[in-house]
């Protein structure tokens, strides 16, 4: 933990970066997100199996973003971020929302956190994202931190609940997924904490024409679940912070995933994870399948 | 043709009706060479007829339900692939899958014949993928002898790379996968016209006067190009170029005898096997490798 | 906002299976809608009138027409609406002819749909807005790829009339594939005196830029001012320099290392050397590969005996940058490659004429090689693997045309032709000599054509045969050719001594990589798309892109010839005027919105998508939007619906127009 | 207009330079096919935005087609291939939340393929009869209704719709 201090320190110290965006303890089992420009608060920085937040959200945010930019030049933005939050930031810089120089990533071996605050770490409340995750050690950074440690193992239910969702026919589909949408109230927190939802202004908020109905009632809410799922379709990374948000408990997570494992399956490309590989939206290949196509 | 890695090597097999009747050689000297290599068969129970016969130019639906029967008893096996010696077998095998899988209709109306459902595509090997698929190093590496003094026609026939766009594993008019075996064993190989020319198989029980005319025709192009023996994969083949020479003589005197092996028991003499383990000695030609030409025998 | 509607019947080709008059009514009906009407014939002048006079009588502000597609008269129609005082996008066109009375019968079914199609109309016009086209200047240079008798023809016509031409050649002469031809159907005249008039000819145009050895490696841009680069390849000879005497190439030592394409591999060529004696511009070229110098530092003798001191061994490729009005794509044909089929290539061979292995089998343009008086035996018909006179010579039409199985389906259109007259050469030299020809059909469309080919027949006594052959070998120093006389219904054996194979014409290897250079479309076999197949021939769909010959289609000379002229004059009518008008139909983003993620600029197919900076108030970016190009932009759209935020709209199409249209479904 | 039979409504999104044209040579040729399907012209196939198909489900719409120019035959050179991607993805998403994949179909139809394009029409129509109304969507825009009766009241589908773009 001091490792991690020092070293912010010396980079605001060092003017190498305006701010470092990190957690800061609350309790003992709850973190919340923090951002320093003052080198004496760095010791304020913690990071934990409690460090929850996907905190490359705020890399596109105006307030942090102006703290960037002095007088006469662009300084740097340093983040703390898990190895799953670096596929986020991955995915940010190919969408040209920041550039790789201007990031500092500090992150950490990672063997997985809690579920929700408050929770004991181990198999039980493993993270959803956690269970299957394969990226351990951050495919990229600027500094790293802490050991490799084993992930506890946990079974796999959100994949279960797919399989069980891909059994049943188109109307029973329909069904629980209208169930589930119709919880939706409109508050947009699954947009406010998705770090890829960085648009200016979305398009459910375009009157002129009305994309999306806004209020609240099964047809706009219907609306709204498939075209936020189907932006996020070949860019989501996966970082869960859309469930953990939402006040109802729809399981929008679920229809990323499965979006994810279809784009693998279609184009092998899983989002965030390399800096090279074209994206997946805005890129094609001539010998994309045809097959929908009469 | 990637050879496959250890693990992997095991094989289905489907000899046919040849390898039990007047191919027994073919089967004796397959098994024996594959085994030297180290590698094992295993024969699919039950087997039965694979429309090679008239069976598929008369009845479209018996010809593709008796291959495909044999294609389930593999996946039933759990095995992944069959090895077909014979290339009719190897032909109808490979085609019969083709359709199944490439039309919907075909696939029901067999599944329904079969009472089962195809789900697993079965690889079909002949000999030449089999020695692919073990590998050319391996015959290299276990070889006794070096055939050198033998000049090889290599004799693919019409089935064996046809139709390439189905068999997928050399050039239909041009082969050459044949001679890279047969170069493996240190004989020489020689450039003819011939490898892909029809003996007559299909005729070879009721219209003997072409058979005798169109074998001829190969075996004097073979000679023409300085062979001193053929080599086959497939017992059609060999009925027509070994055991017809005999009524070849009586048609064309002065035919000198050309004899004419299977694959598998050239590869068998390179690997140290005498002509009576591998039944070269139940050919109508007599064949006798002249140990005393042997000069390069390696250790 | 006042809109009129004007149902047309076009005689009864639309009212015969939609009740016009009640379409009219309904409409009427429609909040919006001032003035509704039908008529029999809209597009005639009294129909016209009637529409000019209801705008100028009711104050109209937008218009919808139900009547033919608006392919057929949407032009009419706006320019009617302009001359009225409409800007002429605020004109619809609701297609009721051939989407609605020509392919329905049932005329309530019909009537209730035309209502619909109309209704679209209405809300769709009620939220165009009016446009105005945009001009953009134009630059009066056009660049001509290619320098085959195609690529020679449309520059020397530019350039004579009096614009400036710059003209690519890959090769290091001009002269394409028919420089290469003996003599030519079907008038048997020598093709190069014919050709070398025309390559001297522009070599010396002042207004022709002439660049061999080089290529086209990048063009950005759009109509009117094309931006493209020209990579000068090595020659590694100083042209300037160079009086092209030719003593380089004889005394070169390094004479048999390499094969001389443009003999087709018949003959060898130095390390030095220039493609043919009348090659233009007479410069040579060393071959890196093979020159000794290159290989160990040593030899020298070009230096040695050039008295001008050309040879430049250090030269290097060079990048030339220029700016183009029109681009005229004339990069021609290969043939197809006969040999064995690889697991990589898209074609299959042909190994069972044993091409590549016998000698005596070869191409038609090997054939054109030997019996050219220029040639590798000085026109004499001797056979490349001894150099005996073939007394017996088999040619093959349709090898790899006209045979899916082969990978092409296509017919190479000129075979036929020039087999006859290769035999009838033949006949003309070997007059001892035995001809045949097998052959599937004859297709000998042309002028003085079919009789070409009966003379073939009749006075040379070519020996036809109608059918395939199936195998060709070799025997007794003999070729056994197998076929099958289809009209006999026999089997043929030939032995003959030489066999010639009508190969299928083929786009160029790199010609895919050239169509995505300058961003034109091709087919599945390689050949660059005309824009439409019988009103725009020589138009590729990116607009100031021409096609002319064999790039687009198996071709002969004179149907090559007429599509360069064709080309050249396109290009010349765009030059007609310094500035060029565009339909305003453009993409565009609003800044304030524009997330800059760019997607917008990876999907636009046109490159018209920029970066632009937003800077704060001291001069530090603060955000990068997308800023589109109205002059590159092409109207297709894909950017709005790719982008996220929905910060891009199309005019013509925005997206409130097309809601619209949804809504009053 | 009174309804006896229910009749599916049915909208294409087509490209202008193949699919419109073919649909265009289907006329010229009189071939005839049902009249359930409205065309809604577009420039190119890459310019249609999924959101499109949403608004039909919601305007009523039982089916709808996308088509567009061959993939290489494109007059926009590549806005049909990012087209082919983004309907993959589409359709994909739309199955697994229930929707019967015919709902939403797709073809590539050039400007000579007019037999096409009839073709396609009847066929689609076929599998949408098949399928029958989209009720499923429909009752979401009936729950529309009863929350905003206003909509349903107006009468006046402008009215409506004119409302309903802005408001939602």
């Amino acid at each position: 933990m001091d490792e991690l201090r020092n070293y912010a320190r010396e980079l605001l110290e060092k003017e190498e970066v305006a701010a470092v965006i990190g957690y800061q303890q609350v309790t003992e089992k709850r973190t919340k997100p923090i951002v320093i420009t003052d080198p004496a608060e760095t010791s304020r920085l913690v990071f934990n199996e409690y460090c929850l937040n996907n905190l490359a959200v705020y890399l596109t945010k105006a307030r942090i973003r102006s703290l960037m930019r002095t007088k006469d030049k662009t300084m740097k933005l340093a983040i703390v971020a898990k190895p799953c939050d670096v596929h986020s930031i991955v995915a940010l810089i190919q969408e040209n929302q920041i550039h790789r120089n201007d990031v500092h990533i500090i992150s950490f071996n990672c063997h997985g956190v809690v579920k929700d605050f408050g929770c004991d770490f181990n198999g039980d409340n493993l993270a959803a994202k956690c269970i299957k995750c394969e990226t351990h050690k951050p495919l990229y950074f600027d500094k790293i931190f802490g050991e490799e440690k084993q992930t506890p193992k946990a079974g796999d239910a959100s994949l279960e609940k797919i399989n069980e969702l891909e059994k049943l026919n188109s109307k029973e589909r329909f069904e629980f997924f209208k169930s589930e949408f119709d919880k939706c109230i409109k508050c947009y927190a699954c947009r406010a904490v998705c770090p890829l939802c960085y648009c200016q202004r979305c398009i459910t908020d375009k009157a002129i024409p009305r994309w999306i109905e806004s209020s609240s009632h099964q047809r706009g809410n219907f609306s709204w679940n498939i075209v936020r799922a189907f932006h996020l379709s070949g860019r989501c990374t996966g970082c869960g912070e859309c469930d953990r948000a939402c006040p109802m408990d729809i399981p929008l997570s679920l229809i990323n995933r499965r979006m994810a494992m279809e784009v693998k399956d279609l184009f092998s490309f899983v989002s965030g994870r390399s800096l090279e590989t074209p994206t997946l939206v805005g890129n094609f290949d001539k010998k994309d399948s045809d097959e929908i196509f009469m | 043709m990637k050879p496959l890695t250890g693990g992997n090597m095991r094989f289905g097999y489907y000899p046919g009706c040849s390898q039990i009747s007047s191919a027994k050689e073919y089967d004796l000297s397959l098994k024996k060479v594959i085994g030297n290599l180290g590698v094992s068969l295993d024969e699919l129970d039950d087997w039965s007829c694979c429309g090679a016969t008239s069976g598929h130019v008369t009845n479209h639906k018996l010809a593709n339900g008796l291959a495909m029967r044999n294609i389930m008893l593999a996946d039933h096996q759990g095995l992944d692939n069959i090895v077909a010696p014979c290339a009719a077998c190897y032909n109808r095998l490979i085609l019969s899958q083709y359709e199944t899988f490439n039309h919907p209709e075909i696939k029901s109306e067999i599944e329904e014949l079969l009472s089962t459902k195809f789900e697993k595509d079965i690889g079909i090997f002949n000999v030449l993928e089999l020695f692919m698929k073990i590998g050319l190093g391996k015959i290299v590496e276990n070889r006794k002898r070096e055939l050198s003094n033998l000049n090889v026609a290599c004799y693919y026939g019409c089935l064996l790379v046809r139709p390439a766009d189905i068999t997928k594993f050399d050039d239909a008019e041009e082969p050459t996968s044949m001679e890279r075996i047969v170069e493996a064993t240190g004989a020489k190989t020689v450039d003819w016209n011939h490898k892909v020319e029809c003996c007559g198989a299909a005729h070879s029980i009721a219209r003997r006067d072409i058979v005798v005319d169109l074998s001829k025709k190969i075996i004097d192009d073979a000679i023409a190009h300085g062979a001193n023996v053929m080599v086959v994969a497939c017992p059609m083949c060999h009925t027509n170029l070994d055991m017809r020479q005999r009524t070849m003589k009586k048609v064309y005197p002065g035919h000198k005898e050309f004899p004419v092996l299977y694959l598998t028991e050239l590869v068998g003499l390179s690997l140290g096997m005498n002509e009576k383990e591998l039944g070269i000695d139940l050919h109508y030609i007599d064949f006798k490798y002249d140990d005393n030409i042997i000069k390069n025998t390696v250790a | 906002m006042k809109i009129g509607v004007f149902i047309c019947h076009c005689g009864e080709n639309i009212s015969r299976t939609v009740d016009c008059p009640r379409v009219a009514h309904f409409a009427e009906g429609l909040p919006g809608v001032e003035y509704s009407i039908d008529y029999k014939y809209m597009c005639s002048d009294p129909g016209q009138k009637l529409i000019k006079d209801a705008i100028r009588e009711h104050k109209l502000d937008a218009i919808v027409v139900g009547s033919c597609s608006p392919n057929m008269h949407e032009r009419t129609f706006r320019n009617a609406a302009v001359s009225a005082g409409i800007n002429p996008f605020l004109v619809e066109i609701a297609n009721l002819r051939e989407h609605c009375s020509w392919v329905h019968d049932d005329v309530e079914a019909a009537t209730e749909k035309a209502i619909e199609l109309v209704r679209m109309a209405i809300e769709k016009v009620k939220r165009d807005k009016p446009l105005t086209k945009i001009r953009v200047p134009v630059t009066k240079r056009v660049l001509v790829i290619g320098g085959g008798i195609a690529g020679i023809q449309a520059a020397l016509d530019i350039a004579n009339a009096g614009y400036e031409v710059v003209l690519v050649e890959r090769e290091p002469s001009i002269g394409g594939h028919m420089s290469q031809l003996s003599e030519t159907f079907p008038t048997l005249d020598c093709s190069q005196c014919i050709l070398t008039p025309r390559m001297v000819e522009v070599y010396q145009h002042p207004k022709i830029k002439l660049l061999t050895y080089s290529e086209v490696v990048k063009v950005e841009g759009f109509i009117g001012n094309f931006k493209a680069t020209i990579k000068k390849k090595a020659r590694h000879i100083n042209e300037d320099l160079c009086s092209g005497c030719g003593l380089c190439i004889t005394k070169c030592p390094t004479k048999k290392k390499s094969y001389n394409s443009f003999e087709e591999n018949l003959a060898f060529r130095p390390a030095v050397y220039v493609p043919f004696p009348q090659a233009v511009p007479n410069i040579p070229v060393i071959d890196e590969t093979v020159c000794m110098y290159y290989k160990n530092g040593k030899c020298g003798m070009c230096v040695k005996v050039c008295d001008r001191g050309a040879i430049d061994f250090e030269q290097k490729d060079t990048m030339l940058v220029a700016d183009i009005g029109a681009i005229i794509v004339a990069t021609g044909y290969k043939l197809y490659n006969i040999e064995k089929a690889t697991p990589e290539s898209k074609y299959k061979g042909y190994g069972e004429y044993g091409y590549g292995k016998y000698r005596d089998v070869i191409d038609g343009l090997q054939f054109e090689r030997i019996a050219s008086a220029s040639g590798p035996t000085a026109g004499e018909i001797k056979r490349p693997s001894d150099g005996k006179e073939p007394k017996k010579i088999v040619f093959i039409q349709c090898v790899g045309s006209r045979d899916p199985s082969k990978g092409i389906s296509y017919c190479s259109k000129i075979c036929c032709m020039y087999t006859a007259k290769q035999a009838m050469l033949y006949k003309h030299k070997v007059h001892d000599g035995e001809a045949y020809v097998f052959y599937m059909d004859i297709r000998a469309g042309g002028k003085m054509y079919d009789e070409f080919v009966r003379r073939a027949i009749e006075e040379d006594h070519v020996k036809y045969i109608r059918g395939r052959v199936s195998k060709i070998h070799e025997e007794n120093g003999k070729y056994i050719v197998k076929g099958e006389d289809t009209i006999a219904g026999m089997p043929v054996e030939i032995d003959a001594d030489m066999v010639v194979l009508a190969t299928a014409m083929i786009p160029q290897d790199n010609a895919p990589k050239l169509a995505q250079t300058i961003g034109i479309p091709y087919d599945k076999h390689g050949f660059y798309n005309e824009a439409h197949p019988k009103l725009r021939p020589v138009e590729s769909t990116t607009a100031g892109v021409f096609l002319a010959g064999a790039c687009q289609s198996p071709k002969d000379i004179p149907e090559s010839v007429a599509m360069a002229s064709a080309t050249a004059s396109k290009a010349i009518i765009l030059f007609a005027s310094d500035t060029l008008e565009r339909e305003p139909v453009v993409a565009k983003v609003n800044e304030d919105l524009c997330a800059g993620c760019f997607y917008c600029k990876k999907v636009c197919p046109f490159g018209a998508i920029e970066v632009r900076d937003i800077k704060d108030v001291n001069g530090i970016i603060y955000k990068e939007v997308a800023y589109i190009n109205q002059g590159v932009c092409q109207g297709c759209g894909t950017c709005t619906a790719t982008c996220l935020s929905k910060s891009i709209e199309l005019a013509g199409f925005n997206n409130e127009e097309i809601f619209a249209e949804i809504a009053a479904l | 207009m009174s309804k006896q039979k229910w009749e599916p409504k049915i909208v294409a999104f087509v490209c202008n330079w193949c699919t419109y044209a073919g649909a265009d040579l289907a006329g010229t040729s009189r071939l005839k096919y049902p009249a359930n399907t409205k065309i809604i012209r577009v420039m190119c196939s890459g310019g249609i935005d999924p959101v499109f198909i949403l608004k039909a489900f919601e305007r009523g719409a039982d089916g709808v087609l996308v088509s567009g120019c061959h993939p290489n035959d494109c007059h926009y050179n590549a806005g049909n291939f990012h087209a082919r991607r983004r309907w993959d993805l589409f359709h994909k998403l739309l199955d697994f939340v229930g929707i019967e994949k015919d709902r939403l179909q797709f073809s590539w139809i050039s400007a000579s393929e007019g037999k096409k394009f009839a073709d396609v029409i009847t066929k689609v129509t076929k599998d949408i009869i098949a399928l029958g109304p989209f009720k499923t969507y429909q009752d979401m825009n009936a729950e529309f209704t009863t929350v905003f009766p206003e909509f349903a009241e107006a009468g006046n589908k402008e009215i409506a719709y004119e409302e309903e773009m802005t408001n939602g």
